[in-house]
């Protein structure tokens, strides 16, 4: 790869993350190119990967080297489901997406039966089982967490009115809801902030001299866009701005 | 009029928060302050320790399994112990599982050799990528070159003088995993176990908890956790680099976070009791 | 004509589903065979879908760009965008890297499809925060408890939030690891498998509807 | 059945030796006696097809002894030749790996540590194809110090079965909750079916109220999930009441899309709902509109109309990852009402603090009953009462056993009860 083509892609790179970026300041025609311009990159990714690593290795090659004609069944179900453009044959990519049902449905009972259902009893059961050698702390732990989970139980139960003891029970339950809740979203933020830091870094990167000043420059011209446009359309700001202040 | 102030306040424009959040996270990219970083913690020490003790020329195998998505977490921590081998002259073999990580291993190999005046071919080798990890870390543990018969150049591996005697997992001192998916556990269940390879990981902050048991059976002989790990790892070969930036990055944002909920929270309170 | 266009395709479901269900309980080469057929099947079905999408997506943003509508252009960078990864992509073959380094797939891939995913993804940082600030509020006592497990878990994961908690809350003798390690395998993996647990069950009787054939909304009529 | 499983395993037994005997037959090499401390070859040595498997896995035992000492090594060994080709699998210290080591339930198994039991996996040493159905042969081999003394040669062919015996407990459970299923859904009655309040599904209607009154239109997100996820599939369930309403009130609602095969079923789903409203002359085509099927970029364009153009309500029903906050934050910003739905548990603490209402996992299965009322789906809802109920009386028997037999160290009863609620 030539200095001038990661040259090139050091101003894409940059470019694009600045337009995107925008959009948190309001939304602008360079955030729209970026949008409209992923939503093709996207598309033309996943394009690429279905061709080389599906269609290519899993219905071509069986299909015009070995000769195995039971990928014609789900080639077949699969281009049913083109039908859907044809309203008058519409129907026949019910045959496509049934089978897709039908799969999903048989594959999720035994695996929730058996992850989520039997595991988790199991999880909260066999803590105890060290009974003799637990710290009483440690005993109070496991009581919590099975207590915790008949309380958040209760709390789903549908066909029983939620009054009385019950609806102090699954009152329990909501703030072990809480709980987690707080703790799930406290322990995303450093993983986010990482992701965030990694993308001003590749900024802090491409705003070398190696790299012209992309960064920078870039970042310039965003400026004084926003400076001319809230210039020029002095009369329409008002609106604009209170509602992405929302 | 206190009151009405506050109001304002609390329907605060988020993106005042947008542009605090980037100053803070931006600012010790170019000016890293060094705040003060709690002590070296145990999992990070032993990974240290074990590493520096390995005899000058030992063999070590790093697999960096990770993409473009975890990069800012762990590529530092793939440095800092680049850097700690090639400090205490080791040799350096260098593996992956994932397909975005090859861009990323580049990356890291283009100037850190350098420092240390390591050549490619006689102090480190890169192999390229290579998929299914569970069938190919079995197979290497019979013979490494029915896998890996070139290296990323297509040059036979065999010829390459930092390849000199090693065969298998037996002749390698060290495994280090540096990953964002569970490709840790699988060196660990299928390596490190079965063929008494000492295995050190370095993995994202999140998923760092759930090593806690292997590094209670003594399966992994150390575990560098996030950016903090990093930052950690840089400050005892000496060497701060991103991560140590990084920290100070993070401490910054997370403080801010604090300090945002806090203040919306006691406005809060003066609007309701006052 | 009912036959084929609601009796088949709810026998399709009926078959595969239960055909699938049982090979959990069948050990068999036969069972795993049939399995992986399946999965290979829906790799296949998913992979045309695809193209019924990428039409779709073609389609509207041609007749964009035809009627003139406000804002066509943009439309014009949809496919812009497609072409900067397909084209390279059939150059290599699909290979992002070769013997001489990155290919122009590679280049690609580095320069317009990870900066645009990364970016996105990381412009969460920021909204995380604006969240946290509006609703970490303490209106009741459940956003209290929602509050304060959070809170805790904001601070102790940094450096920094270790040394003020030693500072104001030390004399306690828990430090934050311990009390974040509590709460999150203890008081949290109760909410979380409460949770789970229902999903399950809810996961496992709305499949014996599809299976069943007592949900089929999801045909239309006639 | 416990007894029904040692039959089946006795069965095979029986079965197997039959081919065995020939090689067994053939006297191993005679043990070289040791000069000091006799170590003699292993005794009571079997092996056996391993039971519940696709096949290529053989199991031997053999009788522990006083004699397995720390210092004492088992070496095992593998051959597909009548003579010679030996392999080592497998090489353990003599006081490890009995029965009590190998991970099935007592219902399948027999845990005990009087036997020595180690499974070799063959298709570690041959092709795949022939690990099954082909003859192998095995030995142990004693080692202490310089000393081995190597047992006599027994021989196996390899398997592959037909049921899973140790997942037993969850056919059982499964065969229980589909007669549940089946004795609710028929006797479903009209009357006295009760069903709690779920706030966030009362909103629906005020939501979709609100954007009548301003002329703004409802978007309604189907999640990044495939047809064939059961979130999805409640979603569109959902899908099929909210545009009913939203027909009914004639306001407006765009579903942009990021799976084409959800996109195509939640066409026929909203034009059923018109027709069902008898408003099929409002039902457009591109009410169900495609976006991306790369999920950030699905969240970018998203969060660009959402901001453009301001709708009164959003709904987020289905499978949601990362994208959920970045699509509820803009939401939440441009002043929709947000109603939030997911089995994703992760997720939903970001959707519970963006959004006005927020569907708890369970939740969002059970709001295609809840809108509907339709006497069938209300009833099924009392089967996931009842499996909550089986969790939450295991839950307490299970503690109260396991508490009481580990206090009271009565191990096989508390294995017992594990092996209940273990999934294999």
């Amino acid at each position: 790869m030539s200095e001038t083509w990661m040259i090139a892609g050091a101003w894409i790179a940059a470019g694009l993350t600045i337009f995107l970026f925008s959009f948190l300041y309001k939304d602008n025609p360079f955030f729209k190119i970026a949008e409209h311009l992923y939503l093709g990159a996207g598309m033309g990714w996943w394009f690429q990967v279905y061709v080389y690593n599906i269609l290519g290795p899993k219905v071509w090659t069986p299909l015009v080297v070995n000769h195995d004609w039971m990928v014609l069944i789900p080639a077949v179900l699969g281009i049913s489901l083109v039908t859907q453009f044809i309203p008058k044959i519409s129907w026949i990519s019910r045959y496509g997406f049934t089978f897709l049902m039908g799969y999903g449905s048989g594959l999720a009972i035994p695996a929730s039966l058996s992850t989520d259902f039997i595991n988790q009893i199991g999880g909260t059961i066999k803590p105890l089982s060290m009974m003799a050698s637990m710290t009483p702390f440690a005993i109070f732990n496991s009581l919590l967490i099975a207590f915790g989970v008949v309380c958040v139980l209760f709390y789903f139960f549908f066909s029983v009115e939620h009054k009385g003891h019950v609806k102090t029970v699954s009152n329990i339950g909501i703030y072990f809801l809480m709980i987690y809740f707080g703790a799930a979203f406290g322990n995303t933020v450093m993983a986010r902030f990482s992701l965030l830091y990694g993308r001003f870094d590749d900024l802090y990167t491409f705003s070398d001299k190696h790299y012209f000043y992309a960064s920078q420059l870039i970042m310039l011209a965003m400026v004084v866009y926003f400076l001319v446009h809230n210039f020029m359309g002095k009369d329409k700001k008002e609106v604009t701005e209170d509602e992405a202040a929302g | 009029m206190l009151k009405e102030k506050l109001q304002k306040f609390f329907k605060l424009d988020r993106r005042w928060i947008f542009l605090l959040l980037a100053i803070v996270l931006f600012a010790p990219i170019i000016k890293p302050i060094g705040l003060p970083n709690k002590t070296i913690s145990r999992d990070v020490q032993n990974a240290y320790t074990y590493m520096d003790t390995l005899a000058p020329g030992s063999f070590v195998l790093f697999s960096l399994d990770y993409d473009p998505s975890t990069r800012p977490e762990l590529q530092p921590q793939a440095i800092a112990m680049i850097r700690h081998a090639f400090q205490k002259n080791l040799r350096v073999g260098v593996v992956t599982y994932i397909a975005g990580a090859t861009g990323l291993i580049q990356q890291a190999f283009e100037k850190v050799p350098k420092e240390y005046n390591k050549v490619y071919g006689k102090d480190y080798v890169i192999f390229p990528y290579m998929a299914n990890a569970v069938a190919v870390l079995t197979q290497m543990s019979s013979d490494f070159y029915g896998i890996y018969d070139k290296d990323q150049d297509g040059t036979d591996a065999r010829t390459l003088p930092v390849m000199q005697g090693i065969k298998n997992y037996k002749n390698m001192a060290l495994v280090v995993n540096i990953t964002g998916t569970s490709m840790l556990d699988i060196w660990v269940a299928y390596v490190g176990d079965k063929y008494k390879v000492p295995v050190i990981g370095g993995v994202t902050a999140i998923s760092q908890p759930g090593y806690g048991p292997y590094l209670q059976t003594g399966q992994l002989k150390g575990l560098i956790g996030g950016m903090k790990g990093a930052a950690e790892y840089e400050s005892l070969i000496k060497q701060p680099g991103k991560g140590t930036s990084g920290i100070d990055s993070l401490n910054l944002a997370h403080l801010l976070v604090l300090a945002l909920i806090l203040t919306s929270n006691i406005i809060l309170l003066i609007i309701k009791y006052l | 004509m009912k036959l084929i266009k609601k009796q088949i395709p709810l026998a399709i479901v009926f078959v595969f589903g239960v055909l699938t269900l049982i090979s959990y309980y069948i050990p068999h080469k036969k069972s795993v065979d049939f399995m992986e057929m399946m999965n290979k099947w829906e790799n296949i079905v998913a992979a045309f879908a695809f193209f019924l999408g990428l039409i779709s997506l073609f389609y509207s943003h041609y007749s964009k760009i035809a009627r003139k509508v406000d804002g066509w252009g943009y439309s014009l960078f949809v496919y812009i965008g497609f072409l900067a990864m397909v084209v390279p992509a059939i150059y290599c073959h699909g290979k992002q890297m070769d013997a001489a380094g990155k290919t122009a797939l590679g280049w690609s891939f580095s320069f317009i499809y990870n900066p645009l995913s990364a970016t996105m993804f990381a412009i969460l940082a920021f909204y995380i925060v604006s969240t946290a600030y509006r609703s970490f509020r303490i209106k009741s006592l459940q956003a209290f408890v929602l509050f304060v497990a959070a809170f805790i878990l904001i601070l102790g994961k940094v450096p920094l939030g270790q040394i003020i908690w030693t500072s104001v809350l030390g004399w306690t003798g828990a430090g934050v690891d311990q009390v974040i390690d509590w709460i999150m395998s203890y008081p949290a993996v109760a909410g979380k498998r409460g949770i789970m647990i229902g999903i399950a069950i809810g996961a496992v009787v709305t499949s014996f509807k599809i299976i069943f054939g007592i949900e089929r909304q999801y045909m239309g009529k006639d | 059945m416990n007894v029904m499983t040692k039959n089946k395993l006795g069965f095979a037994l029986v079965l197997l030796f039959a081919a065995a005997n020939t090689f067994a037959a053939k006297p191993g090499p005679a043990a070289k006696k040791a000069t000091a401390d006799p170590l003699l070859p292993v005794a009571g040595l079997t092996v056996i097809d391993m039971p519940y498997d696709v096949g290529g896995t053989a199991l031997l035992k053999w009788d522990v002894r006083p004699s397995d000492t720390p210092d004492v090594t088992y070496q095992v060994y593998v051959s597909s030749l009548e003579t010679g080709g030996w392999i080592k699998a497998e090489e353990f210290p003599a006081d490890t790996r009995t029965g009590k080591d190998i991970d099935l339930p007592f219902w399948a198994w027999d845990t005990s540590i009087k036997e020595h039991a180690v499974k070799v996996e063959l298709n570690n040493y041959y092709g795949e194809a022939q690990s099954t159905g082909s003859p192998f042969h095995f030995k142990v081999t004693a080692v202490k110090g310089k000393n081995t003394a190597e047992s006599e040669v027994v021989s196996v062919v390899t398997l592959s079965n037909w049921f899973r015996l140790d997942r037993m407990n969850n056919l059982v459970l499964l065969l229980i909750l589909i007669i549940a299923f089946f004795w609710a859904v028929s006797h479903a009655k009209r009357k006295g079916l009760f069903i709690r309040r779920i706030a966030g599904l009362d909103a629906i209607d005020e939501a979709i109220g609100r954007a009548t009154e301003m002329g703004k239109p409802i978007y309604y997100m189907t999640g990044i999930g495939s047809m064939s996820q059961i979130s999805t599939i409640a979603s569109a369930f959902i899908l099929g009441e909210v545009s009913k309403k939203v027909a009914q009130y004639d306001s407006q609602i765009k579903v942009p899309h990021y799976d084409p095969i959800v996109m195509t079923v939640c066409k026929e789903v909203v034009k059923q709902s018109y027709m069902e409203a008898g408003r099929p002359d409002s039902y457009r085509d591109d009410i169900n509109f495609f976006v991306s099927q790369d999920q950030f970029s699905y969240a970018a364009s998203v969060d660009g109309m959402i901001s453009r153009e301001k709708p009164a309500a959003c709904f987020f029903m289905g499978y949601f990852m990362a994208e959920s906050l970045l699509l509820a934050e803009v939401g939440a910003t441009s002043g929709a009402i947000q109603i939030a739905g997911t089995d994703v548990e992760h997720q939903l603490p970001f959707f519970f603090t963006a959004c006005d209402y927020t569907l708890m996992g369970e939740e969002l299965y059970a709001a295609g009953a809840y809108l509907s009322k339709e006497p069938m789906l209300m009833s099924a809802l009392k089967v996931q009462d009842l499996g909550k109920l089986i969790v939450m009386v295991s839950v307490l028997f299970g503690i109260i056993f396991v508490g009481v037999g580990a206090w009271r160290h009565w191990d096989p009863f508390v294995q017992v009860i594990l092996n209940m609620f273990k999934a294999y």
